[in-house]
């Protein structure tokens, strides 16, 4: 169990595509139950990583290793090679709470061609799972774009009216980015073997050498990836893909894509840009255009968000702001900012899935997005609007939520390392605060001026379901986020260690502060002030 | 005179063309039966030939085997006075050939039975087509070769034209046999060149002598013009610009079970002939023909993809794809030129891997298209292909495959292949050529997705489901199996390739190839 | 008239294949394309036997198995032609014009 | 000890009484929810004066704090989220802790809060006994208090900063309380808003803090603050002084960020009493007397507090003199009210500051519910110029809103006259020079106040009733359940003062003494700052009670004024009478009528939600903008790049249709033959065009590779 | 023997076959197109004997002009078109066509002007007594192999030639 637990986890949800394919497609109640079943398994066979890992939590590397570097095609050097730290355990397990939290929630939402939509969902969630199990590169590239044909399917065939030029605009797009990781990724690989090692794609070794490339090609190095991330996150200047592609996709494409898909980006940067290129990240120049495309991002995204009459529109957009501030937090490169980072994206997959899983379920009711269309929702559905408001609150930063505590230790990073940063990112949190409640005013309050909307039945025990343990895990964070940081702790202060050798990872004493020492100001804290 | 002719004809000579031989012979048993063979039993013509290429098959096995024991012919054995070189080179492209062989007759039968153009000259002209092929790729003296080239290509004209009452088959084959003849004539121009500057007809001796030439007098050009005219015959075989016009009308009027069948075993002894003349011949002009070759790679990749995105018709949509395949083949001998290891092996490595995937994508793809043929409709347009998954749900998951793969997503083979070439152009330092290729991947997806997009997500023109011969199935089968299979465990193919250019052994096919 | 050598003859033999280019190029009449390939052929037919005056009878050799080639090309392309004749009632390439971009 | 070591109990029993309305509110009867509600209240008020009771003799005296840490809440505990503050670059540890402070002035606050909370709890379940929606409001309620507690209990800004954003939103929902009035929904959203922009700058100001001491922990800043480390006037410590402040602008409405306060009037009565009137805006305060360490070591910091909160007051109560909405009055003179109290932190007098809080708590609650219930005996009528003689009708009402006036009035020996003479002789005391000015200000301000706060009492109780018939038939005093909170607040407003009875009367300031440890040291600081001062200080010392004496009498005088005014201009007033301002000054009148057009400037600049013309200016003209881009230009050029890819393919083609239909149209055959040549040029189809590539690629390459 | 008068023979012969060449490619009626083909070829065989290549100036003689023009004469029976003769013979791409070839050409006619040194000078004596014999031992040896293969060539052909024109097999 303990070695081959995230083999397991990986499969999980293959099997049961197989298993699926071997069930008559009229029968749909069936194919539900067996989707549902898998997915549940998945995530209940998650579980037990937990503890396995909270035990390891401190230790530093890659845990659970699995298979070994270069056993797979051993002439190109490429390995079924897995482990994982703490930040992609986070994201494991967010993945699979997820995946069964929207095939779930799509019992009722998908009546045609239920069948493949379950099996090429399966699919789907190995291939997310397999990307942040993956240390070895070929692997991870496997994954990578394997995992782009079911969504693009999903969109493509369960979509809205114009749901092929979304997906085809969703798979171009993204395979824009990640053609050219790949020449990265093979670059690295040959320069690893010109610096006289045996050819291998294996990510820890290539974690020794990459850092020698001279700064050079590094940069177009650092490019490649960049695009490939920026891309997936979606960052600003590369983001249209994704309202296109929310809109048309049936709800839980939403959720998974808003959930994870654009974590892989982030996960990117965290795992690959940062340590790979430790000197072009740390370049002034590069580092600036990098907070800036996120600045821009956050500010831009909740305004574009502030004027949406698409419900999912709207929150698509406020998803690239709130990656943004997930960029910000990689960006500013120290503990706060990159521990708060990536717990700013699980709350993100969590809030944000809940937001879509909120439009869902007014869409499956009234089979339009139209904000106008709605009006004193309240009055008939007084569980459902509880429910939003409490996820609305998470998603806009309010403290003893989730949100919050992300926000807030990323923009304490980014503070740290250069205010003015810090005070252009802040007004996003007003605007998030403005978009979510203006929408919550025109959806909920009021009275029901819409005939149609009278009739609506508030949300039924299935959908209670879902939405149970994102709040559930809302509150958690928002309350006792301490173990999430203990959990983050290790990997983030090796990447610190990595990109910015003299920075102080653990503060000598606990109350240090506590008594002013006469140190003189080192030169990372210079940097802050002027 | 008879200790003459004993010694102008040895036992190597009897084991190096006994696969053509029992070829011939099979063709020709195929010509004699079917003068009795009635209308309604003509599948047993294929069943004769499907046998036919076995027997082959089974002695290129012994030959490989007879090699693997025997490791003083890590470089093969020459027969037939120098005129033959069957080794592992010429073995990998013996498979090639035999088993796109195998695949294009399964895919035939019912095929032909709906074109009512059911008749044992099919298989024996296939037959002798792989004949021609074998030669080609084991030639390594131009006469040879040349004969083999022609032999290949007439029997390939009239394949093509073999549906004689559809006027888009005759135009096809006339247009092909016109521009091919018309090729062949230039190459042949360029080859009797060859020999004037060099008085042999022998890749190796003709390599050393303009060695020396070359040394006496760099940049002669008669030389150039030699290397040109015979690029150009070259370069018309396997459709690269300008020369690849010819392709997509000849893949769209031919039999669809023929498309595939050129698409793939033609272009593959192509590239065998190119590899052998440009790597051997005329290795002495590299600094000359590689940046030909990136001008006529890019140009290839341009032209095509552009071309294809407009098609609607998917045997040409798919036509313009394989030339822009041949595109990044192509990049693999520009790696190949640069000339410095490992850049040089891994090109050629990922042209021969290249080569092997796209053996069983294509003829996959095609087999599809081929099954949608019926009495009333051509199936060739991208209507007929609309909403196959609800019509025939198997064969629709089997072409996204292909589809997949040939637009290189991984899991599936095709990635495999533009791995390699990626790979050996990154080594060569072609780092833009790189880049250029990668994002015309993109348009390669995009018309692609076309394709996926009309089966999966479109609704169909009429729902009656498809027939598909059990013929079909198996050839689907096959591809699809090998199309998944090398792309997830290419372990053993990589190392059948290195294995058949010697690389980490002795002798080294590549070291004798420059 | 000085001394002829291998060079004149490649230049009439250059002269031919150009004639044949222009051939195939300019006509209608597929036939007479084909016959343009021919001479195409017939110059590198000179070509041949021209340098097997330098080098011995390997060029002579070629030239004989590049008849053959030619013989062959000429038949199966008549064949061809007429099935496409009996279809289309025309001999002019620029008519066949089914398969376009 | 058992108060003081369960003192997390206090906040979160108020929370436990939320969660029970919000899960299973909906099933339960309103005797339930109400004795679930108050009770908790009840409780926390217990628990508190418990607790702040051991604590008196747990310090005895020193005003050490006392503190509890629950765990580690943000930050992975021990030490390993590290970073180099920065004034001397020690490594130190992002961390902050669910831990809980009590010192005299939590005490003070949570005193206060818990008390008015729960008389504002009994009031409200006879206030709201006949809305719907009552669990929901108690829930909403009791999250207040629990928001409001933790924000009072925190020991670090961050947990101060979760107070304060909860109280923000239950201020959200209970504005938006009814929610079918898209006014109440839109004014919760300005509320909530506003505040978020102030929030902004708060959390700037921590950050600030953070990288700066390193450490967010009360304690720990103002021992670094103290340390002596920082010269007087540190551009940082400005900084985040002022970064602060915005923060407590937006919950004290202040101006710039008052405007959300008088609009929050939307909400049910109670609640106003309670969050817009007593505890919550007072946060502002709280907060900045909680960092007087920080700001005493910022003097432009000071001096900007003390002329906002200066200028806030008399501006507020200008609006405040013509408006006829009772609650609005009252609004209005809280915003004044407020900004007394930041003109006394501003100046240094903290405890003053304080006290007045404290005491405006009170009466300001009172006034509030008393208005609560008058409007509840008009049934739901708020305009003042619609009332008239409730006197004898609704008598207990009257009584203890005229107590209460004459409190925040400032008539001698209620609880107003003592904190607000304090400020201003504070006002007058600490700074010299132009600063008396700012005494000017608050002294105008006090006169305005007893105007518009007897115009409020004269224009409900006195003259004749100007109601319709059917409310006036109507009219009764309150239920007990509210007329009680009443008597009881006001016996608070009346002896709440003598708590802070002034030396120069003879008294002795307990409450300044109380609270001398938390903000002696600042004294010190600020005597130090300004050592010119300090001579004058000593010269003062001598005649000091003498100017005291008289500003006291001239504050008396300033609240006679005020009522003599409002006498002669309200004491009749006739369903005729006029406006006096209107009648002398109608421009003015106007202009304050409509609050000097704040509201509107705002939508038009920042807001944007009026267009000047067709054009939108502030947040929503730039989200129309990004927005178009976004469409147009970002996503039009990903898009131009697809259809010119495909243009591009397709370009042959075309160029053919093209030119043949030129032919067609313009039979210009000269003009288009050559045209028309190239077009059958790339007529494509035919083999000879083919081939005619090929021998041009032939071509190309002999002449590049030979006549290079 | 050596030849006489070599350079008068081979001018006349090479405008022979140049004339020839003219005519098969601008003559309206394909039979003397094919006529003029003819001629032409006859024209190449004596070249071939004035090159000392008897056998192929002989396969030339046999082959193509008894031959491959017998069938191409045949077909142009078979496919004769009144119309053919009186429509224009010319595509209309012919000016580039004509423009391009002539551009080869040149070129063609510089690179042998710049390249002529670099063949070697010396003539091979051939015994032209035994050419045939000589041949054969080539065809026989060195080639035998692709002899043999032409032979599956030659049928490839007849097959196709069959399949294609028949009307049904």
């Amino acid at each position: 169990m303990q070695n081959h637990i995230l083999s397991i986890i990986l499969f999980t949800p293959l099997v049961g595509t197989f298993v699926l394919l071997l069930i008559p497609g009229e029968n749909k109640n069936a194919i539900r139950w067996i989707a549902n079943i898998f997915a549940l398994l998945g995530f209940l066979i998650s579980l037990p990583l937990v503890p396995m890992f909270w035990e390891k939590r401190f230790e530093v590397g890659f845990k659970f290793i699995e298979g070994a570097p270069s056993n797979w095609i051993p002439s190109i050097g490429a390995g079924y090679y897995l482990g994982i730290d703490g930040i992609s355990f986070l994201l494991i397990m967010l993945t699979t709470l997820l995946g069964w939290i929207s095939i779930l929630s799509s019992w009722t939402a998908i009546e045609n061609r239920v069948k493949e939509y379950y099996a090429w969902f399966l699919v789907l969630q190995t291939g997310m799972l397999g990307v942040f199990m993956a240390l070895d590169f070929f692997l991870f590239f496997v994954f990578w774009e394997a995992m782009l044909v079911p969504m693009y399917l999903l969109i493509g065939i369960w979509g809205g009216p114009r749901k092929l030029y979304a997906a085809i605009k969703f798979f171009l797009y993204t395979l824009l980015g990640s053609v050219l990781m790949l020449l990265g990724i093979i670059f690295l690989y040959y320069h690893h073997h010109s610096v006289g090692n045996p050819y291998t794609f294996s990510i820890p070794a290539l974690y020794q050498t990459a850092p020698g490339i001279e700064f050079k090609y590094a940069v177009w190095l650092f490019f490649a990836f960049f695009l490939g991330f920026a891309i997936k996150v979606p960052m600003f200047p590369f983001h249209t893909w994704l309202p296109d592609a929310h809109v048309e996709a049936p709800t839980a494409g939403s959720v998974i894509l808003a959930g994870v898909l654009l974590k892989m980006g982030t996960y990117g940067f965290v795992r690959f840009s940062l340590p790979l290129f430790p000197a072009v990240v740390m370049h002034p120049k590069v580092r600036g255009w990098m907070i800036g495309l996120s600045i821009v991002g956050i500010i831009y995204g909740a305004l574009v968000s502030l004027m949406q009459k698409d419900m999912k529109k709207l929150v698509a957009y406020s998803s690239v702001s709130h990656l943004g501030f997930c960029t910000l937090g990689i960006f500013a490169l120290n503990p706060a900012g990159l521990s708060g980072s990536v717990l700013q994206q699980i709350n993100h997959g969590i809030s944000t899935g809940a937001l879509f899983l909120i439009v869902g379920v007014l869409y499956e009711r009234r089979h339009t997005r139209e904000i106008a269309e709605y009006g004193g929702i309240s009055n008939v559905m007084p569980v459902y609007a509880t429910i939003t408001m409490i996820m609305f609150l998470s998603s806009m930063g309010l403290p003893l939520l989730n949100g919050f505590v992300g926000e807030f230790t990323i923009l304490q990073g980014t503070f740290l390392e250069n205010w003015k940063w810090a005070a252009w990112a802040v007004p996003g949190v007003v605007l998030a605060a403005a978009y979510l409640l203006w929408l919550y005013q025109r959806v909920f309050f009021g009275t029901v001026t819409n005939p149609k909307n009278e009739k609506l039945h508030d949300l039924n025990p299935r959908e209670l379901l879902c939405f149970a343990p994102l709040i559930i895990a809302a509150f958690w964070i928002g309350l006792f986020p301490k173990p999430f940081f203990e959990i983050l702790e290790q990997p983030v202060n090796k990447l610190v260690t990595q990109i910015r050798p003299n920075y102080p990872t653990a503060a000598t004493t606990v109350n240090a502060s506590a008594t002013p020492t006469a140190a003189a100001p080192s030169a990372d804290s210079a940097k802050g002030t002027h | 005179m008879l200790g003459q002719v004993a010694q102008l004809f040895s036992p190597t000579d009897y084991l190096l063309s006994l696969p053509i031989v029992l070829l011939t012979i099979f063709a020709l048993g195929i010509l004699i039966i079917d003068l009795w063979v009635p209308a309604e039993l003509k599948w047993f013509n294929a069943v004769t030939a499907f046998i036919g290429t076995l027997f082959s098959l089974y002695i290129v096995v012994k030959i490989h085997f007879f090699y693997l024991s025997a490791p003083s012919t890590a470089n093969g054995l020459v027969g037939f006075a120098q005129s033959m070189l069957l080794d592992r080179f010429a073995l990998y492209f013996y498979y090639l050939f035999l088993v796109a062989t195998l695949i294009a007759i399964l895919t035939s039968v019912r095929y032909l039975e709906i074109e009512r153009e059911h008749h044992g000259e099919y298989y024996a002209l296939m037959l002798f087509a792989v004949v021609g092929m074998m030669c080609m790729a084991s030639a390594i003296d131009v006469v040879l070769l040349f004969i083999g080239l022609e032999l290949m290509a007439i029997s390939t004209y009239v394949l093509v034209g073999f549906l004689r009452r559809d006027r888009r088959s005759n135009e096809a084959a006339l247009k092909y046999l016109l521009l091919g003849a018309f090729s062949s004539g230039i190459f042949a121009y360029g080859l009797s060149l060859l020999y004037g500057l060099t008085g042999s007809t022998n890749l190796f001796a003709i390599n050393q002598r303009l060695g020396q030439l070359l040394q006496i007098h760099p940049k002669d050009p008669i030389a150039i013009i030699a290397l040109i005219t015979t690029a150009t015959g070259l370069l018309f075989k396997i459709a690269a610009f300008p020369f690849h016009q010819w392709a997509p009308d000849a893949y769209e009027g031919a039999p669809t079970t023929i498309t595939g069948f050129m698409s793939v075993a033609v272009k593959a002894a192509a590239w065998a002939m190119l590899i052998r003349v440009l790597f051997i011949g005329f290795a002495p002009l590299q600094n000359v023909w590689v940046p030909m070759m990136i001008f006529v790679s890019i140009a290839t990749m341009t032209g095509a993809n552009l071309a294809a995105l407009t098609q609607t018709n998917t045997k040409r949509l798919l036509a313009y794809s394989s030339i822009a395949h041949v595109g990044y083949i192509l990049l693999g001998v520009v790696a190949f030129g640069s000339g410095q290891n490992p850049a040089a092996a891994d090109g050629l490595k990922g042209i021969l891997i290249y080569l092997l995937v796209y053996t069983f994508m294509n003829l996959g793809a095609f087999a599809v298209i081929a099954s949608l043929r019926r009495r009333d409709i051509i199936g060739d347009e991208i209507d007929d292909i609309a909403g196959l998954y609800s019509r025939a749900p198997f064969e629709a998951v089997l072409m996204l495959i292909f589809l997949l793969s040939l637009a290189g997503i991984p899991p599936m083979a095709g990635f495999l292949a533009k791995y390699f070439i990626f790979l050996s152009l990154i080594e060569s330092q072609h780092y833009v050529l790189a880049a250029v290729a990668v994002l015309y991947a993109l348009f390669g997806l995009y018309y692609y997705m076309k394709i996926a997009s009309a089966m999966f997500m479109r609704q169909p023109l009429e729902r009656e489901a498809l027939p598909v011969s059990w013929g079909m199935r198996i050839a689907l089968g096959i591809t699809a199996f090998a199309t998944i299979y090398i792309g997830i465990l290419p372990e053993q193919f990589i190392r059948a390739v290195n294995w058949t250019l010697g690389l980490n052994q002795v002798s080294s096919v590549i070291s004798q190839l420059k | 008239m000085g001394e002829i050598t291998v060079l004149h003859y490649l230049v009439v033999a250059a002269a031919l294949f150009i004639l044949g280019v222009i051939g195939v190029l300019t006509r209608r009449n597929v036939v007479i394309i084909l016959m343009s390939i021919e001479l195409i052929l017939n110059a590198v037919n000179l070509n041949l036997v021209a340098f097997s005056r330098l080098y011995g009878l390997h060029g002579q050799v070629f030239s004989i198995f590049v008849i053959t080639d030619a013989a062959a090309e000429a038949a199966v392309g008549l064949g061809i032609l007429i099935a496409f004749f009996r279809n289309k009632e025309t001999i002019n390439v620029d008519e066949i014009d089914l398969l376009k971009w | 000890m058992l108060f003081l070591e369960n003192i997390w109990l206090i906040p979160l029993l108020p929370a436990f009484g939320a969660a029970l309305m919000f899960f299973f509110g909906r099933k339960l009867e309103k005797r339930t929810v109400s004795a679930v509600c108050v009770g908790a209240v009840a409780i926390a008020f217990i628990m508190s004066c418990g607790a702040v009771w051991q604590y008196t003799d747990y310090a005895h005296g020193t005003g050490t704090p006392y503190q509890k840490t629950m765990y580690t809440w943000l930050g992975s505990g021990d030490g390993h989220m590290a970073f180099p503050r920065s004034f001397d670059g020690a490594p130190s540890e992002f961390k902050a802790e669910a831990g809980f402070l009590l010192d005299p002035l939590s005490s003070i606050w949570l005193l206060f809060v818990t008390g008015v909370g729960m008389l504002i709890h009994i009031y409200s379940t006879g206030y709201m006994a006949h809305e719907g929606g009552y669990y929901r409001f108690f829930g909403y309620l009791n999250l207040f208090m629990f928001s409001m507690l933790t924000l009072i209990l925190a020991n670090n800004y961050v947990l101060l900063f979760v107070g304060w954003e909860g109280v923000g939103l239950c201020s959200y929902l209970l504005i938006g309380f009814y929610f079918h009035r898209h006014s109440a929904t839109t004014a919760g959203n300005k509320a909530f808003i506003v505040n978020r922009i102030g929030d902004a700058g708060f959390l700037l100001g921590m950050f600030t803090i953070v990288w700066y001491f390193g450490t967010l922990k009360f304690t720990e800043v103002n021992a670094l603050a103290r340390s002596g480390h920082f010269q007087i006037g540190d551009h940082v410590l400005t900084a985040a002084a002022l970064l602060m402040f915005v923060g407590a602008c937006g919950k004290s409405a202040q101006i710039p960020l008052y405007v959300w306060l008088p609009d929050a009037m939307e909400g049910p009565t109670p609640v106003s009493a309670l969050i817009h009137a007593a505890t919550m805006v007072t946060a502002g305060v709280y907060m900045v007397a909680r960092s007087n360490a920080i700001f005493v070591l910022a003097p432009t910091a000071m001096k900007t507090v003390a002329i906002v909160g200066a200028l806030t007051a008399i501006f507020a109560a200008s609006i405040g003199l013509v408006q006829n909405d009772i609650k609005r009055v009252l609004a209005y003179s809280t915003v004044s009210q407020l900004g007394y109290m930041f003109l006394a932190l501003g100046v240094g007098a903290f405890a003053a500051g304080v006290f007045h809080v404290f005491t405006h708590a009170f009466f300001k609650a009172l006034l509030f519910l008393g208005a609560g219930s008058v409007i509840h005996a008009m049934s739901g009528e708020q305009d003042m110029r619609n009332m008239g003689d409730l006197r004898a009708r609704t008598p207990v009402t009257f009584w203890t809103m005229f107590i209460a006036t004459l409190a925040i009035a400032g008539i001698p020996g209620l609880a107003g006259f003592f904190s607000k003479d304090e400020i201003l002789w504070q006002t007058w005391a600490s700074e010299g020079g132009a600063y008396r000015i700012l005494w000017f200000v608050g002294y105008a301000t006090a006169i305005m106040t007893a105007f518009y706060m007897f115009r409020l009492i004269y224009l409900t109780f006195y003259g004749q009733p100007r109601m319709s018939h059917e409310v006036e038939h109507h009219i009764h005093e309150s239920p007990k359940s509210m007329t009680i909170p009443l008597v009881i607040l006001a016996v608070c407003s009346v002896f709440a003062g003598y708590l802070g009875f002034p030396h120069s009367l003879k008294g002795s300031d307990r409450f300044g003494k109380f609270l001398e440890p938390v903000f002696a040291k600042e004294v010190k600081v600020l005597e130090a700052e300004r050592p010119g001062q300090l001579a004058a200080g000593e010269k003062e010392e001598e005649h000091t009670s003498g100017t005291e004496y008289l500003l006291m009498f001239l504050s008396v005088a300033a609240a006679a004024a005020g009522w003599g005014m409002a006498h002669r201009s309200y004491s009749r007033a006739a369903r005729d009478y006029r406006e006096p301002i209107a009648a002398s000054a109608p421009s003015l009148y106007n202009v304050l009528y409509n609050k000097w057009f704040v509201d509107e400037a705002y939508d038009y600049a920042f807001t944007g939600r009026r267009k000047v013309g067709d054009v939108r200016f502030g947040v929503l003209g730039l989200g129309d903008a990004s927005a178009w881009t976004d469409t147009n230009i970002v996503d039009g050029t990903v898009n131009a790049a697809g259809w010119l890819t495909r243009a591009t393919a397709s370009v042959s083609k075309w160029w053919d249709k093209w030119i043949i239909d030129g032919l067609l149209v313009n039979g210009a055959a000269y003009i288009t033959l050559p045209f028309a040549y190239i077009a059958r040029l790339t007529e494509w189809g035919l083999v000879q065009w083919y081939a005619l590539c090929m021998v041009i690629g032939l071509v190309g390459f002999v002449f590049y590779y030979v006549y290079r | 023997m050596t030849p006489i008068a070599t350079p008068f023979f081979f001018y006349l012969l090479a405008g022979t076959m140049i004339i020839g060449g003219v005519l098969v490619i601008t003559r309206r009626n394909a039979v003397h197109s094919a006529l003029a083909l003819i001629v032409a070829l006859l024209a190449q065989a004596g070249m071939y004997l004035m090159l000392y290549a008897p056998f192929v100036a002989a396969v030339q003689i046999i082959l193509y002009a008894g031959g491959i023009m017998v069938l191409f004469l045949f077909v142009i029976m078979l496919v004769n078109l009144e119309r053919a003769q009186k429509e224009r013979q010319f595509n209309r791409i012919w000016p580039v066509g004509l423009l391009s070839a002539f551009a080869l050409g040149l070129l063609f006619v510089g690179v042998y002007s710049k390249g002529k040194t670099l063949l070697p000078s010396e003539m091979m004596q051939i015994p032209e007594s035994s050419n045939t014999q000589e041949i054969a031992r080539y065809l026989y040896g060195n080639y035998m192999f692709a002899f043999e293969i032409a032979s599956l060539l030659l049928l490839v052909a007849i097959i196709g030639a069959v399949v294609m024109a028949k009307k049904r097999i």
